[in-house]
């Protein structure tokens, strides 16, 4: 485990190569599941991971129950990089609410794609109760390529384009 | 017998060629025996065709393009049609026999290839099947020249035997498809062979 | 009914009888047979096992001179072996894209597997239907126990062929059946006579057609019908020495199917060679009073 | 104006080290609407529990966050401790500054920041909490179990043991099921009408079991603890009360040649019968199809025969109804059939084995009746054609089964079990005789199945051969079969007196009328699925509704009485107590706008959602809306997100809600 000392010189390197203003800070909004990923970051907590700080955590009982419309407003809040994680395909609590929020997220990525903006500040993952170390892995890496990215800036056209087109088909046709 | 493994072999070059010929992957074979169980030639064959099988599954080549087997088939289909996994078997006897005859493998059985030598001769010659010209060329390069001596004369005189041949009025083209097609093999395996 | 005629290489030669029996029947049944102008042969057996590119090739030129014919005309042909080779192409051209693109390389044409292909028996008895046939047939045979041969290549395998069953197909039972023969249960329809091996391994064939020969004869056939030219010989031509090897005495006559439909018919035993049959099939007809 | 207190946790140094709790109360001080901020060492001691009851009644708060551990972990405690002050338990929030946050992380600084985001998320979520009840099911304390074989025999006595009544339905004349079919049972051989019948009268004699024979399920509605089911009675055309078993009337019905559905057609009944002598209960039913009455208007012999005067003719269907709290499920299996199958069916026969009408080339079940003591041979070995001993037998196993092209991809998994057993118990019978076995694999995974398979082998002589069998057909009274044995590399040719295959298990081919009426899933091959292949394989994924038995997968006995009795335990632990309890957290839909597009009833996986009617005083039909049935839903959320006119909310989740912790978040 790293000491407090090397943490923060690693901090400071990592400050060193981002690419936006001096001390800015990537803001990772994170939705998860109750039951798989919130488990499993917990997971990570009591076996004492350490992950880069950047994330905050919205619990949702199902990856299902996550409408584009939440993601787009925490981009509009200032959020760089979203991240939805639930369940493994074929263990959802709820049997099949990770299907239909992976497939509207395949649209919504599509939107994302269509409007210019880069698809490394949404991400999806399948995370368990069981994996407390991918949930570390899944978090660094997000947060490492949306710093990569820097700050979010062109958010306003993605809100834009979500106010025109807001279902599923519409999305379809215009991706 | 022994097969080695001398390093990394998840699939071999060889069972990518069969593959690529029959548009099919072997390892849907299970090794259950049914084509050998029904194959009506199974008797006279060194080894069965679910045994043939599981060669090209290994890439063991040699064993598979040396075993009289591919040239004991009589592509009847039965162990296509009664493979419980969809395993195109007669495809692969055929990919094999094509393999065998395109890299000069020395051929179990010089009856069989003469024959169709022979035969796809006639078909660039007069566009059509010559009978006749087929029975006698084929005695003469396979040696046996009283073989059948009987059933000609029955055959000939029940008139079913033509002395000339009837031609397509096709030929030309025929020839230029038969030029083609070894063109297209040769770059098909050459494909092989570069991707290997 | 119109269709493009395939007659394939042994119909003017050792099939000689399969195509007069077909051209006798033909205008009986309200068929119409146009043949594909300088049609070529398919390459058999010999062209699928020497080169993957040649096996579809001569069928997908055949396929497309018949196209040329205009009228959208499916093709007809009477050889299992052929018929076999023309549903495969057009089965392959269909279903793989690499040898689609193969065969237009070598034709220097298109072909998607479009046009249609039957076999007599299937125009037969699903076409013109076994009532239709029935009526059509003004002799009837009399109860004549037929064995009905379909060996392999008529219904296997079932993917790109079957009009019927390809364990236990009944076609040729309802036609026997409908013009007033005694189809036989026996179990040895679709079994290989080995005709591939013709000229080449005669050992097996021998074994093979025996087993046939022996089943159709347990089963109290008085003749053997077959819907191919590759599989008649084989019954036919070597029944003789079968005989001898195996020291069975079998004299059972083996017809095509389109013989015995030509009698039914009304067509002389001459216009449907029966004179070209080896075991010689009149004995037993005449005894029936069918000629 | 809200009046939330915030409440932060040190949990000792475990969150104290990496974040600074009293700068964190401090900041949630300054959060508009918090009232009350404070941090201590233990929030979960009684003193820190107590610090909050006391902090609602002073400063009455009516929103509580505790920013400490996971609330996997004591968002029960805190709720009820927030109940005993007097504040709705759903008013409390936690925020996770512990494993989310201080064991995560080891700068102060960034801890600190993540910790007060953390509160201030949850203290604009609890703004919009409302208060919720949990919801309060009653139980009908009743349960129906729907199969009579030894699966739901073994659930209904279970349940019956344990002081509550069950309604056992079965659609054949008699329970028993596949078990009451077998001669002896792998691998211990014990017989298995002797260890099934007096389980069968035990059922038919306890008071608390109902016992409901030919008669079928017509309708479930209802949900979990409260189930309303209807169920047709069939009219057997006797009456059950008067009739006393005496059979003189199977004896004296003219008809006599209908292929017995017991003895799988190797025996002939009566228009009038019982499957089998040892039938519970012990009461014929008329035939409508062949009795000569019913067909021709007249006959009436059994009437005249039947001392009791027991037969009614007149007797018509009768729909009956019950409430049930749980059901169990254990309607079993069928075989497969190597006859063709009819058009449109994905599942083809065996034409290379004749389409099974080789008539000494017999399936499974019909060995057992010809092994049963009780059965058309009395046990002794006859083939089917002749009446003849074998003395050759093979036995084809995986047939229909790992056959993608003919049958079904999946094993069998008893299969290999019983084939050896009919080996064994053929040679026991046919000293003289040969048993050979066609296999791909054995597989004798259980409790003295390997040693049962092994015993075969060494010491009755049975020859295993490894190969499929390509072709079946009939020669000289024998049957020839056509395999071979890959081990060798040999193809086989074997002339038989008798061919035994080893069918495929398939699912009951009604199964999936049955699952839909009861509202559960299914897999492709018509299985009910179970709710988790691992930690719930008793349950589905309607509460209330358990599986027992091979209408699951298939399975052997000791399987599926373990699961009727997993199954009944799981109902008596539902009926341990008076009320089911539930999370509130569930979707309500708002009438006023629902347009009645039901995307919300498509996309539920637990078919809560329904169609309402409303209707004016006169009882016209206003319109249609979506109603969520609160005793099906799981609260999963999927139909809020589907909803086009933003109609349904998710209690505890609600878009507003989920906003605001969004918006918590925004610079
Ligand atoms: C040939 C053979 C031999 C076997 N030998 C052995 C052995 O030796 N040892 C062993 O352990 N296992 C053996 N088994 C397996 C054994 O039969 C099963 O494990 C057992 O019967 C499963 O019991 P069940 O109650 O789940 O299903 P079933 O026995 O199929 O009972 C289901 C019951 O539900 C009824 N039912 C179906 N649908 C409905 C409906 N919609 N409404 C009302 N009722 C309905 C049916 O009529 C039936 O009575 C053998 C199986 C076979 C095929
Ligand atoms: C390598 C391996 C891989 C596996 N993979 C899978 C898989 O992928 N999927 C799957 O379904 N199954 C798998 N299994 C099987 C699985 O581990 C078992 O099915 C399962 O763990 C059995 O649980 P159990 O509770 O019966 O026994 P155990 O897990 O053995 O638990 C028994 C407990 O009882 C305690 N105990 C023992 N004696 C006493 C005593 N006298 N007093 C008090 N306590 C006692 C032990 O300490 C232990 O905690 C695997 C097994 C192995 C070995
Ligand atoms: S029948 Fe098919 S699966 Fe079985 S051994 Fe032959 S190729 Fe393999
Ligand atoms: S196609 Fe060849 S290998 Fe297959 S059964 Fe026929 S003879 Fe045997
Ligand atoms: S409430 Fe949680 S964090 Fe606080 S002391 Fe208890 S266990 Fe630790
Ligand atoms: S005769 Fe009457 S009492 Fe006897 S079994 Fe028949 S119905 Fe019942
Ligand atoms: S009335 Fe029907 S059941 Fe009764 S004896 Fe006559 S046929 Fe049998
Ligand atoms: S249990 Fe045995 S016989 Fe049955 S399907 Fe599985 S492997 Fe085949
Ligand atoms: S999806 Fe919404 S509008 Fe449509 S029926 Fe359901 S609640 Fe009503
Ligand atoms: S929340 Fe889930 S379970 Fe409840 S009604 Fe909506 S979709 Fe169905």
């Amino acid at each position: 485990m790293t000491t407090a000392d090397s943490q923060s010189s690693e901090q400071e390197q990592r400050r060193e190569g981002a690419v936006g203003p001096e001390g800015w800070e990537p803001k990772i909004v994170a939705f998860v599941c109750n039951w798989c990923t919130y488990a499993g970051a917990d997971l990570a907590g009591t076996s004492r991971l350490q992950y880069q700080p950047n994330v905050r955590i919205i619990k949702l009982p199902c990856t299902g129950r996550i409408d584009p419309v939440f993601i787009v407003r925490a981009y509009e809040g200032g959020a760089d990089g979203v991240l939805v994680s639930g369940c493994h395909p074929g263990d959802c609590h709820y049997s099949s609410g990770n299907y239909h929020a992976r497939r509207r997220f395949a649209l919504f990525r599509k939107l994302m794609e269509f409007v210019g903006v880069d698809l490394d500040r949404l991400q999806f993952s399948w995370v368990s109760a069981a994996e407390g170390a991918k949930w570390v892995d899944v978090i660094n890496d997000v947060t490492n390529r949306v710093r990569a990215l820097g700050p979010f800036t062109e958010y306003q056209a993605l809100s834009r384009w979500w106010k025109e087109v807001p279902d599923e088909q519409a999305i379809e046709q215009r991706a | 017998m022994q097969l080695k493994v001398p390093g990394p072999m998840v699939v071999s070059d060889f069972t990518q060629q069969v593959e690529a010929i029959i548009g099919q992957s072997v390892s849907k074979c299970y090794q259950c025996g049914n084509c050998t169980a029904g194959c009506p030639a199974a008797p006279e064959m060194d080894f069965g065709p679910q045994r043939i099988i599981r060669f090209v599954q290994l890439g063991l080549k040699d064993l598979a393009l040396t075993s009289n087997t591919i040239w004991t088939c009589a592509s009847c289909v039965t162990c296509t049609t009664r493979c419980p996994q969809e395993v195109d078997i007669t495809g692969v006897m055929d990919a094999l026999r094509i393999i065998a005859q395109r890299e000069h493998y020395p051929v179990q059985d010089r009856y069989v290839t003469a024959l169709n030598d022979i035969f796809l001769g006639n078909i660039r010659t007069f566009g059509r099947q010559y009978e006749i010209g087929l029975i006698g060329k084929y005695n003469l390069r396979t040696r046996q020249f009283f073989k059948d001596v009987m059933l000609g004369p029955k055959l000939f005189f029940k008139g079913k035997l033509k002395l000339l041949p009837h031609r397509s009025g096709n030929v030309r083209e025929v020839r230029e498809i038969f030029r083609r097609v070894k063109e297209e093999s040769a770059a098909s395996s050459a494909n092989r062979a570069g991707r290997a | 009914m119109r269709f493009a005629y395939f007659p394939g290489c042994t119909a003017p030669g050792s099939a000689i009888e399969f195509e007069m029996s077909t051209q006798a029947v033909l205008e009986p049944l309200g068929l119409q047979f146009d043949e594909i102008p300088n049609w070529i042969c398919c390459g058999a057996t010999m062209g699928h096992t020497t080169d993957d590119n040649l096996a579809l090739a001569l069928p997908a030129k055949v396929l497309l001179n018949a196209r040329e014919m205009g009228g959208g005309l499916e093709v007809a042909t009477v050889c299992a072996a052929c018929y076999n080779r023309l549903r495969a192409t057009n089965y392959e051209v269909q279903h793989r894209e690499d040898r689609r693109a193969a065969v237009a390389r070598i034709l220097g044409e298109e072909y998607g597997g479009d046009v249609g292909v039957r076999h007599l028996l299937d125009i037969v008895v699903n076409e013109i239907g076994t009532e239709a046939l029935s009526e059509k047939a003004t002799k009837k045979l009399g109860g004549l126990k037929v064995a009905s041969y379909y060996g392999c290549l008529l219904v296997r395998p079932p993917k790109m062929v079957a009009f019927d069953d390809p364990e236990e197909p009944r076609s040729m039972d309802r036609l026997v059946d409908a013009i007033g023969g005694e189809p036989v249960d026996w179990t040895h329809r679709t079994e290989c006579c080995g005709g591939s091996f013709t000229l080449s391994k005669i050992s097996i064939v021998r074994r093979l057609v025996n087993d046939i020969l022996s089943a159709a004869k347990d089963a109290g056939a008085e003749c053997i019908i077959a819907a191919c030219p590759v599989c008649q010989p084989n019954l036919d031509l070597r029944q003789a020495e079968v005989e001898k090897q195996y020291g069975e005495d079998y004299g059972i006559p083996v017809l095509y199917f389109t013989q015995l439909l030509g009698l039914s018919l009304g067509a002389s035993p001459e216009a449907i060679g029966l004179d070209k049959v080896i075991v010689d099939p009149r004995p037993l007809l005449s005894a029936k009073g069918l000629i | 104006m809200a009046r939330i207190g915030v409440f932060v946790c040190h949990c000792g140094k475990n969150i104290g080290a990496t974040v600074d709790c009293e700068r964190v109360a401090g900041e949630a001080a300054k959060i508009p609407g918090v009232v009350h901020s404070e941090n201590y060492l233990y929030m979960c001691s009684d003193p820190g529990q107590l610090k909050i009851k006391d902090a609602i009644r002073d400063k009455k708060l009516d929103g509580v966050v505790v920013a400490a551990c996971s609330p996997h972990m004591h968002e029960r405690t805190f709720r009820r401790a927030v109940a005993e002050a007097g504040l709705n338990p759903y008013l409390a929030e936690m925020s996770n500054v512990r494993e989310h946050c201080s064991w995560v992380h080891q700068d102060i600084e960034d801890g600190t920041a993540k910790a007060i985001d953390l509160v201030r998320v949850m203290v604009e979520k609890v703004k919009l909490n409302q208060p919720l009840t949990p919801i309060r099911v009653p139980v009908t304390k009743r349960a129906l179990v729907i199969g009579g074989g030894v699966a739901g025999i073994q659930a209904a006595l279970d349940i019956a043991n344990g002081e509550r009544d069950v309604i056992l339905l079965e659609r054949d004349p008699s329970i028993g099921g596949h078990m009451s079919q077998l001669s002896e049972t792998f691998p211990t051989l014990d017989c298995s009408q002797c260890i099934l019948t007096p389980k069968m009268v035990e059922v038919a004699s306890h008071p608390r079991i109902t016992l409901l024979t030919y008669s079928e399920l017509e309708e479930v509605d209802g949900y979990v603890g409260n189930f309303q089911v209807k169920i047709r009675k069939k009219a057997r055309s006797v009456d059950m009360d008067v009739c006393t078993g005496c059979g003189v009337c199977m004896e004296k019905c003219p008809v006599k040649k209908i292929p017995s559905e017991f003895n799988v057609g190797l025996s002939m009944r009566p228009a009038i019968y019982t499957p089998f002598p040892q039938a519970v209960p012990n009461v014929p039913v008329i035939d409508k199809e062949n009795c000569i009455y019913y067909i021709k208007g007249k006959c009436k012999v059994c009437e005249k025969f039947c001392g009791p005067g027991a037969i009614r003719f007149d007797q018509e269907d009768e729909i009956v109804t019950y409430d049930v709290g749980a059901i169990v499920v254990a309607t079993g299996y069928s075989l497969y059939s190597v006859g063709e199958k009819p058009p449109g069916s994905t599942i083809a026969g065996y034409g290379e084995y004749g389409y099974g009408n080789i008539p000494d080339v017999i399936d499974a079940l019909q060995f057992e009746r010809l092994a049963s003591a009780s059965g058309p041979t009395e046990g002794h070995m006859r083939r089917p054609s002749d009446g003849a001993e074998p003395k050759t037998v093979a036995f084809i196993q995986c047939v229909g089964s790992r056959c993608p092209e003919k049958g079904i991809t999946y094993c069998s998994k008893i299969c290999c079990m019983y084939t050896v057993k009919h080996a064994m118990l053929y040679k026991h019978k046919v000293h003289d005789g040969d048993a050979y076995i066609f296999y791909m694999d054995i597989r004798s995974g259980g409790k003295n199945y390997e040693e049962f398979v092994r015993r075969a082998i060494e010491e009755d002589g049975v020859v295993y051969l490894r190969g499929r069998v390509s072709r079946l057909y009939r020669k000289d009274g024998k049957v020839i079969v056509r395999g071979a044995d890959t081990l060798s590399g040999t193809q086989v040719e074997i002339a038989a007196d008798m061919v035994v295959t080893a069918n495929a298990t398939l699912a009951q081919p009604d199964s999936q009328d049955v699952a839909q009426k009861i509202g559960i899933a299914y897999d492709k091959y018509g299985f009910f699925s179970e709710k988790h292949p691992k930690l719930a394989p008793v349950e589905t994924n309607t509460a209330g509704v358990f599986l027992a038995g091979a209408c699951q997968a298939p399975k052997d006995i000791p399987e599926a009485v373990a699961q009727a009795s997993g199954a009944a335990a799981k109902v008596l632990e539902m009926f341990a107590v008076d009320e089911l309890e539930r999370e509130p957290t569930i979707a309500v839909v708002n009438e006023d706008t629902c347009v009645a597009c039901f995307f919300c009833k498509r996309i539920c996986p637990y078919s809560a959602v329904e169609e309402k009617e409303i209707k004016d005083r006169d009882g016209n039909l206003i319109k249609l809306v979506s109603h969520v049935n609160e005793g099906l839903c799981q609260g999963c959320g999927l139909c809020v997100v589907a909803c086009p006119s933003k109609s349904i909310e998710l209690l505890g989740f609600t878009d507003e809600q989920l906003f605001a912790e969004i918006n918590a978040l925004a610079e």
